[in-house]
């Protein structure tokens, strides 16, 4: 019991208490995951409420108008009211559709983004589980959201949700490569698997800078990579609104259509924070080697903070970017990944082995 | 050209080319049988070069009996106007398509099938254009009559 | 003798010739008559081989009203009205259309004053018109803030016009034998503000789309027509003129004011997509130096030559008569037989033509490049339904 | 899940504070409906504009009442706004897309011709006089085309009619439908000092109280409404 209230401000993810508990009391442990799991639903609800009017109101302000104005202040509980407004709108599944696999596939999208949650460090206490081949499951979870949305689309029996899956389909398996390929490089620098250990790798600073080019040219084609995957704009095609009027999710209303719109918003929060883990160096705060001095005063701020911050800022640049640019044809994204990016991953990866190899960072690990 | 010539000249290509009186701007009038060469001369003969068709319609003189077709032909070359008119019986009205000259001639003649019942004699797709496919009527003729059409009272 | 009546249910049968298990299959899919990028009711019916466009249908009807029946029970004076309805972006432009029609047919004179006015609220149309063009174009192609923007400077003309004429959309205006109201006190203050405005605006469209690497990508070398096609398909306004037959009414027959400003006809080399947008984009600016040479010169007079109680009676005979709107040339064709209402009165209407370039242009493009196209014709569907 | 179609056992509402439960949750659920209306893309002719110009334009923003979320699948959307003329080609597939709506669906009715055909009335052989006459309409905004400013008064109206229309123990149930024509004698500026009224006061606008106090200045001075449209309000 005392050992308990001891550890609670040390760096140990949910699942690590979670464990040491066991052998005192069951109820300890399952006191832990429930307290994940419970957190992990909350977060989502919450962030996805959170940025979804963030969104609105971002792109209100983009485009010289307000967003949101008038349920609460600045238009706070909109989506609040939008939530509850989905929650009790009819769902309507088409008469024609497969039924099972219709209602299953917006759980399968919103399952892929969840299991992510669970691995990614947001600050060293806030943890649910640090699993040592965190990259590899990161990798192989996120895919699932494919499966929600081909599943969908197929079992809407219609063409336009067909082709908007098939799309996405391509797109995701295309993309996933040269994530991977970035992933890789962060994985070669850091030597090690483990997400915790990759953000703690970043204490002489992140990997952004630290490796030369090839950590700017990882981020930018880890970042568009991911940016095609979880299809925002200009890679938003399986959705594209003018062409395929919505896409993969056209047949599904109601609760079952909040599922995969929150699964598009919670996704964006995790591209942003993966990206701020691997290359920015996730809560590690901004350090610069061995300056001493320096790396104590930015200590000053909290972890917390600095994730959140990170996380915040490339959210806000996705959002950007789907504010200003226009969308990609269907054969202009996959030149784009088989024949742009995939090259640059590969000479990308060789590159970061080279530097791997005569330790030629700044601020060289001794 | 100005009008006068360019009246001459069509009188000079097709004889049986009449000029249609009572309009604003060079117009003929020709018999059904001669529209397609009299279409085919203006637009491929150089002195003409109508490359457009700018609009073809019909009117329906119901008391004579006779559709009046028209076109409006503009030649970009030589920046004239022609109006071609031709002269078809409301029972049986039947033309020449032109659309083997201006493409657009395709869909507009579907217009006036839609709106006039006109029949064009090879066309590749003769079908209406605006109504429904089992539309009762054609609903410029002048004696069109519908339930669902509500008259303006007085 | 070879009449054959065919409906839609014969183009869109499919032909299962090949028994290959390899073999893919085209398929036909709906595209409308509620669509977001259909810009209304228009319907395709497109034959997709996967992603590849093969073949487009365009359905129309969806919206057609009849406005030409409508006409023979209406007076002149009355048919005004409905043109605002046709091309509702370009209601004032229509409006002339149909006045000068009858303005020919009954030999009335116009003083210079209407004329300028006439000359400047229909650049101010086109501007309007171009804006929302250029709005939607950037929200077809997935962008949606420019919808935003030219939303946004639409309002500053749509105040203008409200403040002179008393409408946003549908003007009613210019009538036969003058303007139904004198311009505004406040109309070059407000107009010569614009101009301020706008042309910084102008260059930010440019800045927010133009130079955007992907709408490069997306409309050069695509959907291209040439000027053959262009004509045989009786395509005008900036659909053709990108196509780079510089036809435009506005300088060749030089109606209204527009012999006396100078301003150049934009064309275009390759008639693509790009080249559309682009020559909509330089349209703006000219239309732009037209209204700065004119604002400053508007004629003292009346703002109407005849009565407005008078009946317009036509003297018997045909009369066609060609304008040109923001999209192209609206012909208006009216029979008369010496009564108050037209015998027959025909819409010739640029949209009508410019929308079959889609059938010769979108063939074996993507269903996204299909959009784009269909969006870089700028079709409103009312005006070719009618 | 999903909405609630069956009506609530009985047994809720004998118990102490039952009823007030009942009231709240109705209270409740109509807000979320009534501050979260979807729009369907969909418009036919030139109302069309001007309802993009209502939700799209930065000057008027139905982003700001929570309605600029357009959804281009009927499935979605709360709220078919019926833009311009239904002519008798597009009736069937009017009469789809309100079918392919989920409850609660809402339908308002913007111009002249989605009221009563409009200019379109009469010697067309095409137009429907009116879109009720294929769906129901819960609000009719008249105009042709109504202002930006007249579809949010429409849209407020509609709000409103949410507000205190259906209840949990009977669902299903809608009062019925509405006129949002603005009071006449109304000028811009006093509708531009309502909305910033509005705006500096709170989220919930009373549009009939606001119409009264319109009402009762307009009876003191003339009608100069030009086309004589006198406006009737539930």
């Amino acid at each position: 019991m005392t050992g308990i209230t001891e550890n609670i401000w040390q760096a140990k993810t949910v699942a690590q208490r979670a464990a040491e508990a066991l052998p005192e009391s069951v109820w300890f442990a399952l006191g832990y995951m429930v307290l994940g799991v419970v957190g992990v639903a909350a977060f989502i609800a919450v962030l996805g409420m959170g940025l979804i009017y963030a969104e609105r109101k971002i792109a209100g302000h983009f485009q010289c108008r307000l967003g949101p104005m008038r349920v609460g202040w600045h238009g706070i509980f909109q989506t609040v009211a939008d939530t509850l407004k989905l929650l009790l709108k009819e769902d309507v599944v088409p008469a024609q559709a497969d039924k099972f696999l219709h209602i299953l596939a917006p759980l399968f999208t919103l399952l892929g983004t969840i299991l992510v949650l669970a691995v990614l460090p947001m600050s060293p206490i806030v943890h649910v589980s640090d699993v040592n081949i965190g990259v590899v499951y990161v990798g192989a979870v996120s895919g699932f959201g494919v499966l929600g949305i081909l599943l969908g689309g197929w079992s809407s029996n219609n063409k336009w949700s067909l082709l908007g899956a098939m799309r996405a389909g391509a797109q995701i398996i295309s993309y996933e490569i040269s994530a991977t390929l970035a992933l890789l490089v962060v994985v070669l620098f850091s030597g090690t698997l483990r997400l915790s250990e990759i953000v703690e790798s970043q204490a002489a600073g992140w990997w952004i800078w630290r490796a030369h080019g090839v950590g700017i040219v990882a981020f930018l084609l880890f970042f568009i990579a991911s940016l095609a995957e979880i299809n925002r704009t200009p890679f938003d095609i399986p959705e594209g609104e003018s062409e395929l009027t919505a896409g993969f999710h056209t047949e599904y209303s109601g609760m079952r259509f909040a599922f995969f719109f929150l699964a598009e918003f919670i996704n964006m929060f995790i591209v942003a924070a993966l990206t701020a883990t691997l290359f920015l160096g996730g809560w590690m705060p901004f350090h610069i080697g061995d300056f001493a001095g320096f790396n104590a005063i930015m200590d000053m701020i909290p972890p917390g903070l600095w994730f959140t911050g990170k996380t915040a800022f490339l959210v806000f640049l996705i959002m950007w970017f789907r504010w200003t640019f226009p969308r990609l044809r269907v054969d202009q994204l996959m030149r784009l990944e088989w024949k742009v990016l995939l090259p640059i991953g590969f000479a990308n990866l060789i590159a970061a082995a080279v530097v791997v190899l005569f330790n030629f960072y700044f601020f060289p690990v001794r | 050209m100005d009008s006068a010539n360019l009246l001459t000249a069509v009188a000079a290509a097709e004889p049986n080319a009449k000029p249609r009186e009572k309009a604003d701007r060079a117009a003929v009038q020709v018999p059904v049988g001669n529209l397609s060469a009299l279409m085919k001369r203006l637009r491929n003969d150089s002195t003409f070069a109508f490359d457009m068709l700018c609009d073809h319609t019909a009117v329906d003189w119901s008391e004579q009996g006779t559709f009046e077709l028209v076109y409006q032909l503009y030649s970009t070359v030589h920046g004239h106007y022609l109006m071609v008119t031709t002269s078809v019986p409301r029972v049986s009205p039947i033309v020449p398509t032109v659309r083997e000259f201006w493409r657009i001639a395709e869909f507009q003649e579907r217009e006036v099938y839609d709106m006039f019942g006109v029949l064009y004699d090879g066309h590749p797709d003769l079908r209406r254009l605006f109504l429904e496919d089992d539309w009762k009527g054609f609903p410029l003729r002048k004696d069109y009559t519908d339930d669902f059409m509500l008259e303006r009272p007085e | 003798m070879s009449v054959h009546i065919t409906t839609l249910d014969d183009r869109v049968r499919l032909r299962q010739d090949d028994s290959s298990p390899l073999s893919t299959q085209e398929y036909f899919v709906n595209m409308g008559p509620q669509h977001p990028s259909t810009h209304g009711v228009l319907r395709l019916v497109l034959k997709l081989d996967g992603e590849t466009v093969r073949e487009v249908i365009p359905v129309l009807g969806y919206i057609h009203r009849g406005i030409e029946k409508m006409g023979e029970h209406q007076s002149y004076r009355q048919f005004v009205h409905l043109s605002d309805r046709l091309d509702y972006l370009s209601a004032l432009i229509n409006n002339w259309a149909v006045s000068m029609t009858i303005e020919k047919a009954a030999n009335i004179e116009l003083n210079d004053r209407i004329q300028v006015i006439r000359t400047l609220m229909a650049e101010l149309q086109r501007i309007q018109s171009h804006q929302l063009w250029w709005g939607v174009f950037g929200m077809d192609l997935g962008a949606f803030t420019p919808f935003l923007y030219g939303f946004r400077d639409r309002e500053i003309i749509a105040d203008i016009f409200e403040e002179t004429v008393g409408a946003r959309l549908t003007m009613n205006y210019i009538q036969p034998g003058g303007l139904m109201y004198d311009i505004h006190p406040g109309f070059v203050k407000r107009v010569k503000a614009f101009l301020q405005y706008f042309k910084p605006k102008l260059a930010e469209y440019e800045t927010l789309l133009s130079g955007n690497v992907i709408l490069q990508e997306r409309l050069r070398g695509v959907g291209r027509m040439d000027g053959q096609t262009a004509l045989s398909i009786g395509a005008t306004g900036p659909v053709l003129r990108a196509s780079g037959v510089p036809l435009d009414l506005r300088k060749s027959e030089a109606y209204g004011s527009y012999g006396k400003v100078a301003f150049d006809v934009v064309i275009g080399k390759n008639g693509d997509c790009w080249d559309r947008y682009w020559v909509r984009l330089e349209e703006m600016r000219q239309s732009m130096k037209i209204v700065e040479q004119l604002i400053d010169n508007i004629p003292e007079g009346k703002h109407m030559v005849m009565k407005p109680a008078v009946k317009i009676k036509l003297p018997e005979g045909c009369y066609y008569n060609q304008v040109e709107t923001a999209r192209g040339i609206l012909g208006v064709y009216i029979v008369s037989d010496g009564k108050e209402s037209p015998y027959r009165i025909h819409l010739r209407t640029p949209n009508f033509n410019n929308l079959w370039a889609i059938t010769e242009t979108a063939a074996n493009w993507r269903l996204g490049d299909l959009v784009a196209i269909l969006s870089s014709l700028d079709v409103v569907v009312p005006d070719i339904d009618r | 899940m999903g909405i609630i179609t069956e009506k609530l056992p009985c047994y809720i509402e004998p118990i102490p504070g039952g009823s007030l439960l009942l009231t709240s949750m109705d209270a409740v659920i109509n807000w979320s409906r009534a501050n979260s209306l979807w729009p369907l893309t969909f418009g036919t002719s030139c109302c069309a504009i001007e309802m993009m110009m209502a939700t799209g334009a930065p000057r008027h923003d139905t982003s700001r009442f929570g309605a600029e979320v357009a959804r281009p699948s009927p499935r979605q959307a709360d709220l078919l706004v019926i833009a311009g003329t239904i002519v008798r080609r597009m009736a069937p597939r009017l009469k789809t897309l309100y079918e392919q709506m989920g409850e609660p669906r809402y339908v308002m009715a913007t111009g002249s011709c989605a009221i009563s055909g409009g200019p379109f009335m009469y010697n067309s052989y095409s137009t429907i006089r009116g879109a009720d006459e294929i769906i129901p309409v819960d609000v009719y905004v008249p105009g042709c085309p109504p202002r930006a400013e007249a579809f949010f008064y429409g849209l407020l109206t509609l709000q409103k009619l949410i507000k205190e229309g259906e209840s949990v123990r009977r669902p299903g149930e809608r009062r019925k439908p509405v006129l949002s024509a603005l009071p006449p004698g109304i000028t811009l500026d006093q509708i531009r000092a309502e909305m910033a009224a509005v705006l500096k006061s709170d989220a919930t606008v009373n549009v009939e109280q606001a119409a009264k106090k319109l009402e009762k200045e307009s009876q003191d001075g003339q009608c100069e409404s030009a086309d004589g449209c006198c406006c009737s309000r539930t």
